[in-house]
């Protein structure tokens, strides 16, 4: 079943080019008509594709769209594939739809900016990379999409680049990104090595247990490190412990950046990989495991922090860390359904809460301080409305919110299916979330009091300023308020009524993540009423500290314990933490080992060694042949020329004779070596070293007969008639 | 007469033209002695080429009076450009070669 | 003369045109050597159509001979390995002749640098193709010479001992490469009779085991130089930093390659045993490499510098792919090179621009410049994200295919029995692939320094935008860098014969070396005894000795 | 019979020969020994001429009489110009330096080791006389552009070479040095003039890519 998949980022896409080539010479009215138009296209054509042909497919594993062979070397073969299915095809709506919606909010929330075409072209790309994210048939073709949003987020976050603050957040978002980066390419690489494919289907087809991905690697199996390291790369996107450092220092950016990319999209897509390799992680227990944990201790760990942030978007960030905890408990108990339920809902309202912030800060002309906020309820009835709205689907109390956070508890409080002996994780991680949604609710109820009730703590001329948004922001609000109300329909637990075919998300998603985890009526209506019963009692705690303003409990509790506050306050200063412990050292290092090894070592000590030496002989040489002195140097040449004669003709004298002695007679063998001598060589031996010869002109072997005992010197002079030269040998013998 | 006086006064031609390169301050004698080096030489080709009956020497002997003609004209070129330089030609003053 | 021949020679006589033009004459030297370089390119344009892809063997050979008595001859051949080579030169040229900041601030003698640019393309083109090597050695010091004249005459402060250094680096290796090119020619003459420089014949000769080791040594001295792997790599900061911005260009884009090409023609197929012994030393350096060049350019405040240190770094890359020895990580090694002078010669050409405009290259002297140059902002970022290896950009799939080369290493090696001969594949892929972390660390550290921030320095107010000619650089570089991104089939296909063939060739000399190390040297396959001294009417047989 | 008449040579031969090489030697003994240049000069072309006779009785016509055209004519003639133009007497015209005067031992040690080799080695008979055409321009200039026409064609572009040279060294360089100043200059202010940025002018190193 093939469908034109590629139109869905292709669009954006196209917007994006054409914005940053003409952008700038259009009216504000043509750039935003572009890119909303782009999204609103691939919009369509997404729903389209969901509605009319995924049904069709949905049992054949969706829609499938190849551009061709991107990459083949070898026995690689990466094609550039899009696949919808039931959860891409959700993930894909959500983002065209309220990536619409937040075009056309920053229509208005933009308005006053230079950059205007930038910013738009920017959000286009973004829309697309996020599309081709999901879309993605492999992981490569996905990394694509990965890396895209990667930059288009610290392109955004870097937007107002003049402060160096900004341009420093989206660094540093980029390089935690490429921390995560580095596992997700490993863990790609490993499940390459084994499982020779990088598409998702083949690879779930691979992951079975006993197949290829179940051998035994450092002590455990290969899914599971490769779920491990892929893993890593979802903290990274997803802002988990200990790579959710970028995410608060992004919300620099604009607000309708945050709302998109730092909410409701972007940071999600660690969930959505999870779910998207689920087969690796269902065989790995121990790395559902490690999920699990890390999502638990993130989300009680931001819902801390949370408590103690006075900035409005800071506030959201960390509870969007915290959320996103919760989807990762959800997908790491196997719950996948449950992960990308909360996803969805997530996106709704957080998206909402976000745009609030941002109609707010408007307001406020520009400032995010909820010291100075309060009594903003009148002032801002629609932004108020929608924010009491999504707040109660963030504490869990309206459907949305109440139904996939409740779906991930229970998941979890029942995960012996997929975690197998590492259930207890997930119970515990259950515990831990219900702790954690405590807290949601008494930290987003803090906001919701220390902004919209009581009185305005503002100073004047700002309160003079104070006015709803206008119609181009307001709308987009109300449509989120009522996803945020409603969303959490298509995600009803049908079982409870015994009409399971209620619950739409599960029928969308039954055929790619596998059917839903069992949980038994009695959990599931525990966890409802205990969630609900948490929740009302945070917000009733927010109530007791904040409602109003800041009431007696609250001061005195700051009192009783400055330290701790201080220290939420600071974040637990985790980020000083790194920059001590990583990055400082990183940079110490690498300056030591420039300048010992580079300069010193390499530069004065393997280089600087021979050249001494070559210097050396150099001035040697140079000292004999002189001074430029051309007559110098012709001497030295007939010298040299002299002397390659002399020695090329001496005749081959032995180094030392053979003299064998018999009684009084002696044989002399003036033989070099053991080959005869040249024929031109003439021996004269004189035995008794006396001056005289006795044998002349003979050859190389003589003998001789001594008068008496005693010893002798014999010499023998070697002439060589044809050069006319000579040598001599002397050497003793003694007969007796 | 035999070949061997002839090769034996070019010899002896090379050897004059040698002491004169080496032992003479005035460059311009000393391009005159290498003059007489190179007529060493032809002298030794030519005596050859009588010898072998075969005229090859004869060219080679005429290449070398071309050459020594070539190398006079820039030799002499030098010369004059280095006694507008420095005033002189004694080599002993001139040790342009030094580093 | 084929094509190839005329591709080789097209830019020296345009040389000898440009020297004829009077030197007052500036913009008609620009002109004729940008004439002459675009020509060459067009023509080199008839070589990819007249490429046939299906094919492993070299193709459009010529071979005329050139010194008879020692058996010389002017032999040039593409393949799949050399084929995208020239095109990335003869496409970098002309590119860096259009490049007004080309050759850099000291704007003297526009006549000697653009004949020296060409002489420099003629000893590119004529390294790559040649099959002769003696040919290839002459090539080789060709390209040489220009070099050092235009670090040594256009460069800046300490451009002498730039220039030195880079001469006497590169001397030293391929001066004991020359013994070794002639210690084969012995062999062959030893054990053949013939006398033969002619690869195609030589690299059928199987040495006995130590020598082997020594020429391998040679040969891979002089390469490892010119890559350069770790130890080696000092004169390239130096070189860079003081070359003018064409040279800085030429030497990052194609220059280094010739290391890397060295090791794929010669060095391994002529050595095959002495390399797999080396293989494991030169992967680990090349790998310290990686990380090592990116450590170095985190650290440094020179703009130059730090992409010369980030050259190391990529490089490493291509040396590792290739020692992995299999068709992947070969392919992406080569894809790497091209990439890496795309993404390296683009950076370059921006360093060079902003030295142009502010003449300095110190990162804490610029600062917001965002605001004053959007359009070369745009464009400068898009290279910059080339480098770190973007996927969608030039700079990924090379990087892609090498690490996923090295993860398969042994994988490709069990069949033929030579399990583990690299080194903890896996390890040494984790640890190259830091580089993706680093390399974000270093260049966007250095593009925030330049471009964000505010901008409040006096000097950086009156900074103009691309405009003109440089635009078109700059467009053109970005546009190569997306095509090659998004489509990299089309060039990986045409490679992809020639790569299996020299992999499956190796494969077969190893294990025959490895039959009978200490036997004398012979020539395998045994047929190629028999093959007749090339001459144009009989072809030799195909380098690599193996139909694929 | 004896060394100075060797046996087969005819008397006038020996007796022109002794004649000519006493003359060559004294010449060439004169020339690198004379203080005043012209003397030298002279001499020179004594021995040249002696040396053109000897080829004369080799049987050599074509170069001896080249030896008198090229050298005792063109050659010589230079000398005496550039005599002219510098006159110089020295003091001392002979320098004798230790290892000079080893060079010019080493020098003799070459000679006497070659009279004696070739004492033994070559044949003392009289070659025979060549034919008629042996040495006559016809022959010669057969050979020379016949099988050695690239080394004449070499040759002749040496030469060439060497006029240029001759000239380009010789002649005097002020005015070249004037224009390029003059040009330096022009291109500076040309520079100057096409900078884009204010301040530019401090600059040490002129951009200029317009």
């Amino acid at each position: 079943m093939t469908f034109n998949l590629r139109l869905i980022p292709l669009l954006p896409f196209l917007g994006a080019a054409i914005l940053m080539l003409f952008g700038r010479k259009w009216s504000r009215d043509t750039v935003v008509a572009v890119a909303a138009g782009a999204i609103a296209g691939s919009c369509l054509v997404a729903l389209d594709a969901f509605f009319t042909a995924l049904p069709l497919a949905a049992p054949t594993g969706g829609l499938r769209d190849s551009v061709g062979t991107w990459i083949a070397a070898g026995p690689l073969k990466i094609d550039l594939a899009f696949r919808l299915d039931g959860l891409s095809g959700l993930l894909c709506l959500i983002i065209t739809f309220i990536g619409f919606l937040i075009h056309i909010y920053s229509s208005g929330y933009m308005e006053h900016d230079p950059d205007y075409p930038r910013f738009f072209a920017y959000l286009n790309l973004f829309c697309g990379s996020m599309l081709v994210l999901v879309l993605g048939d492999s992981l490569p073709v996905m990394f694509i999409g990965w890396e895209g949003v990667g930059l288009c987020s610290y392109l955004l976050i870097g937007f107002w680049y003049k402060e160096t603050a900004n341009a420093n957040a989206g660094k540093k978002a980029f390089i935690v990104n490429r921390i995560g980066d580095f596992g997700f390419l490993i863990g790609m690489f490993l499940l390459y090595q084994y499982a020779g494919t990088l598409n998702f289907q083949e690879i779930n087809a691979t992951a079975t247990a006993g197949g290829v991905l179940t051998q035994p690697l450092w002590g455990a199996t290969v899914a599971f490190w490769a779920a491990l390291f892929l893993f890593v790369g979802a903290t990274g996107k997803s802002a988990q412990i200990p790579l959710y450092v970028w995410l608060p220092d992004a919300m620099a950016g604009p607000t309708p950046v945050s709302a998109l990319i730092h909410a409701a999209t972007m940071v999600t897509a660690g969930v959505y990989m999870v779910a998207r390799t689920h087969a690796v992680y269902l065989l790995a227990p121990g790395a559902l495991a490690i999920v699990t944990a890390v999502g638990a201790a993130t989300a009680l760990f931001a819902a801390v922090i949370g408590f103690a942030q006075n900035d409005f978007k800071k506030v959201l960030a960390y509870s969007t860390v915290s959320q996103l905890g919760f989807m990762f408990v959800g997908v790491g108990t196997g719950n996948f359904e449950g992960g990308i339920f909360h996803l969805f809902t997530h996106a709704f309202f957080k998206a909402g809460l976000f745009l609030c912030a941002g109609s707010v800060m408007h307001a406020m002309s520009g400032s995010g301080d909820i010291t100075i906020m309060g009594g903003l309820r009148k002032k801002l009835p629609w932004t108020h409305g929608v924010f009491v709205v999504c707040w109660l689907a963030i504490c869990g109390v309206v459907f949305s919110g109440f139904l996939s956070k409740d779906s991930i508890i229970a998941g979890a409080m029942s995960a012996e299916g997929a975690m197998q002996d590492f259930a207890w994780v997930g119970r515990a991680a259950g515990i831990v979330l219900s702790v954690a949604a405590l807290g949601t609710a008494f930290y987003m109820s803090r906001l919701y009091f220390l902004v919209f009730s009581g009185e305005s703590r503002a100073s004047d001329e700002i309160k003079h300023h104070i006015h709803e948004s206008p119609g181009s922001m307001v709308g987009p609000l109300v449509v989120l308020a009522i996803g945020a109300g409603l969303g959490g329909l298509i995600g009803l637990p049908g079982g409870l009524f015994e009409h399971a075919d209620w619950n739409l998300l599960d029928r969308e998603l039954s055929p790619v993540l596998g059917a839903e985890v069992e949980v038994s009526h009695m959990t599931e209506i525990a966890v409802m009423v205990g969630a609900t019963l948490l929740a009302l009692l945070g917000i009733g705690l927010a109530w007791l500290f904040y409602g109003g303003g800041y009431r007696e409990p609250s001061r005195k509790f700051a009192a009783a314990v400055p330290k701790l506050v201080k220290l939420a306050q600071d974040k637990f200063r985790i980020d000083e933490l790194y920059q001590f412990l990583i990055v400082r050292p990183i940079k110490r290092i690498a300056q030591a080992i420039y300048f010992v090894v580079d300069r010193i070592l390499i530069d004065k000590i393997l280089v600087g060694v021979p050249v001494a030496a070559v210097d050396f002989f150099g001035r040697l040489s140079r000292s004999v042949q002189g001074n430029g002195d051309g007559q110098r140097y012709m001497a030295v040449f007939a010298l040299g020329a002299a002397g390659v004669l002399y020695f090329a003709t001496r005749p081959m004298a032995p180094d030392a004779l053979k003299v064998t002695v018999s009684g009084l007679g002696v044989d002399v063998d003036a033989r070099r070596g053991n080959k005869a001598a040249p024929e031109a060589l003439e021996y004269s031996y004189d035995f008794d070293d006396g001056g005289k010869p006795e044998v002349s002109g003979a050859g190389p072997t003589a003998h001789h007969t001594y008068a008496q005992a005693g010893s002798y010197t014999i010499r023998v002079d070697v002439k060589d008639t044809h050069w006319n030269t000579s040598t001599s040998v002397k050497q003793k013998v003694t007969v007796r | 007469m035999p070949t061997i006086y002839y090769l034996i006064l070019s010899f002896a031609l090379f050897l004059i033209g040698t002491t004169g390169v080496l032992l003479r301050r005035n460059a311009l004698i000393v391009l005159m002695a290498i003059e007489l080096q190179l007529n060493g030489g032809n002298l030794a080709l030519i005596a050859f080429s009588r010898q072998l009956g075969d005229l090859k020497g004869h060219v080679f002997a005429f290449l070398i009076i071309a050459l020594a003609a070539a190398e006079a004209a820039v030799g002499l070129a030098i010369l004059v450009g280095l006694f507008r330089g420095r005033q002189t030609v004694n080599l002993d003053e001139i040790t342009l070669m030094k580093r | 003369m084929g094509v190839l021949g005329w591709v080789t020679l097209l830019p020296l006589f345009g040389a000898i045109l440009v020297m004829l033009v009077p030197r007052e004459e500036e913009s008609i030297h620009r002109g004729l050597g940008l004439l002459t370089a675009l020509v060459t390119f067009a023509v080199s344009l008839t070589i990819l159509t007249g490429f046939d892809a299906g094919q492993a063997g070299f193709q459009l050979e010529v071979d005329k001979s050139w010194i008879a008595p020692l058996g010389i001859r002017f032999h040039l051949g593409v393949d799949g390995i050399s084929l995208w080579l020239v095109m990335l030169t003869t496409f970098m040229v002309p590119v860096t002749l259009l490049c007004p900041q080309a050759i850099g601030i000291r704007n003297i003698r526009v006549r000697e640098f653009t004949a020296a640019m060409l002489i420099l393309e003629t000893g590119m083109i004529g390294a790559f193709l040649a099959l002769d090597l003696f040919v290839f050695y002459v090539f080789w010091e060709l390209m040489l010479i220009p070099m050092y004249f235009i670090i040594g005459i256009w460069g800046g402060e300490r451009r002498l001992y730039a220039s030195i250094k880079f001469v006497i680096y590169t001397l030293v290796g391929s001066l004991l490469m020359l013994v070794a090119i002639l210690y084969l020619y012995a062999q062959w003459h030893a054990t053949t009779g013939g006398t033969s420089f002619d690869y195609t014949q030589l690299s059928h000769l199987t040495l006995p085991e130590g020598p082997q080791l020594l020429c391998f040594a040679a040969f891979a001295l002089a390469f490892a130089i010119k890559v350069p792997i770790f130890p080696l790599h000092t004169w390239l900061p130096d070189a860079h930093v003081e070359a003018p911005t064409g040279g800085s260009v030429i030497l990052a884009a194609v220059l280094l390659k010739f290391g890397a090409y060295g090791f794929l023609r010669f060095a391994l197929p002529l050595f095959p045993l002495a390399a797999a012994e080396a293989a494991p030393l030169i992967a680990i350096l090349a790998v310290i490499g990686i990380v090592y060049g990116a450590l170095m350019a985190y650290v440094q405040d020179d703009a130059k510098k730090l992409v010369a240190y980030s050259s190391v770094s990529h490089l490493g890359f291509v040396v590792l792919g290739i020692l992995t020895l299999n068709p992947t990580g070969i392919q992406g090694a080569i894809y790497q090179m091209l990439a890496h002078g795309i993404s390296t010669g683009g950076l370059f050409f921006a360093v060079g621009l902003l030295y142009d405009r502010r003449h300095t290259r110190r990162l804490g002297d610029f600062g917001g410049l965002w605001a004053k140059t959007p359009v070369f902002a745009a464009l400068f970022l898009v290279i910059i994200l080339a480098s770190v290896g973007l996927p969608g950009l030039c700079g990924f799939v090379g990087e892609f295919l090498v690490l996923i080369g090295t993860f398969t290493a042994n994988k490709t090696w069990a069949s033929s029995g030579m399990v583990g001969f690299f080194p903890a594949p896996k390890l040494m892929g984790a640890i190259s692939a830091t580089a993706v972390i680093l390399s974000a660390m270093y260049l966007l550290t250095m593009y925030q320094k330049l471009m964000f921030g505010p901008l409040d320095k006096p000097e950086n107010k009156a900074v103009r935008d691309v405009h003109g000619r440089e635009t078109w650089v700059f467009a053109i570089v970005v546009a190569a860098a997306l095509v090659m991104g998004l489509a990299p089939q089309p060039i990986l296909a045409r490679s992809a014969k020639s790569v299996d063939a020299f992999v499956a060739n190796y494969r077969d000399r190893l294990a025959e070396s490895k039959r009978g190390p200490d036997a004398p040297a012979h020539v395998y396959p045994a047929l190629a005894v028999a093959a007749p001294p090339p001459a144009p009417a009989a072809p030799p047989p195909a380098p690599t000795g193996i139909a694929p | 019979m004896s060394v100075l008449f060797p046996d087969g040579a005819s008397a006038g031969d020996v007796v022109v020969f002794w004649i000519l090489a006493a003359m060559v030697a004294f010449f060439a003994v004169f020339t690198i020994t004379r203080k005043n240049p012209v003397t030298a000069v002279m001499s020179l072309v004594a021995t040249f001429f002696g040396l053109a006779a000897m080829y004369a009785t080799l049987s050599a016509h074509f170069l001896a009489v080249l030896q008198v055209l090229v050298y005792a004519g063109a050659i010589t003639v230079l000398f005496i110009f550039v005599v002219m133009i510098l006159n110089r007497e020295e003091v001392t015209p002979l320098s004798f330096r230790p290892l000079r005067v080893l060079g010019v031992l080493a020098g003799v040690y070459l000679f006497v080791k070659f009279v004696d080799v070739v004492a033994v080695g070559m044949p003392t008979v009289v070659p025979a006389t060549p034919s008629d055409t042996f040495g006559t321009v016809a022959a010669v200039g057969d050979l020379l552009f016949r099988d050695f026409l690239y080394p004449f064609e070499a040759i002749s572009i040496l030469l060439l070479v060497a006029i240029v040279g001759g000239v380009v060294i010789s002649r005097s360089h002020q005015k070249e040095v004037a224009a390029n100043l003059a040009a330096d200059y022009r291109k500076q202010v040309h520079e100057l003039a096409s900078h884009d940025y204010p301040g530019a002018a401090e600059e040490p190193a002129p951009e200029g890519h317009h």
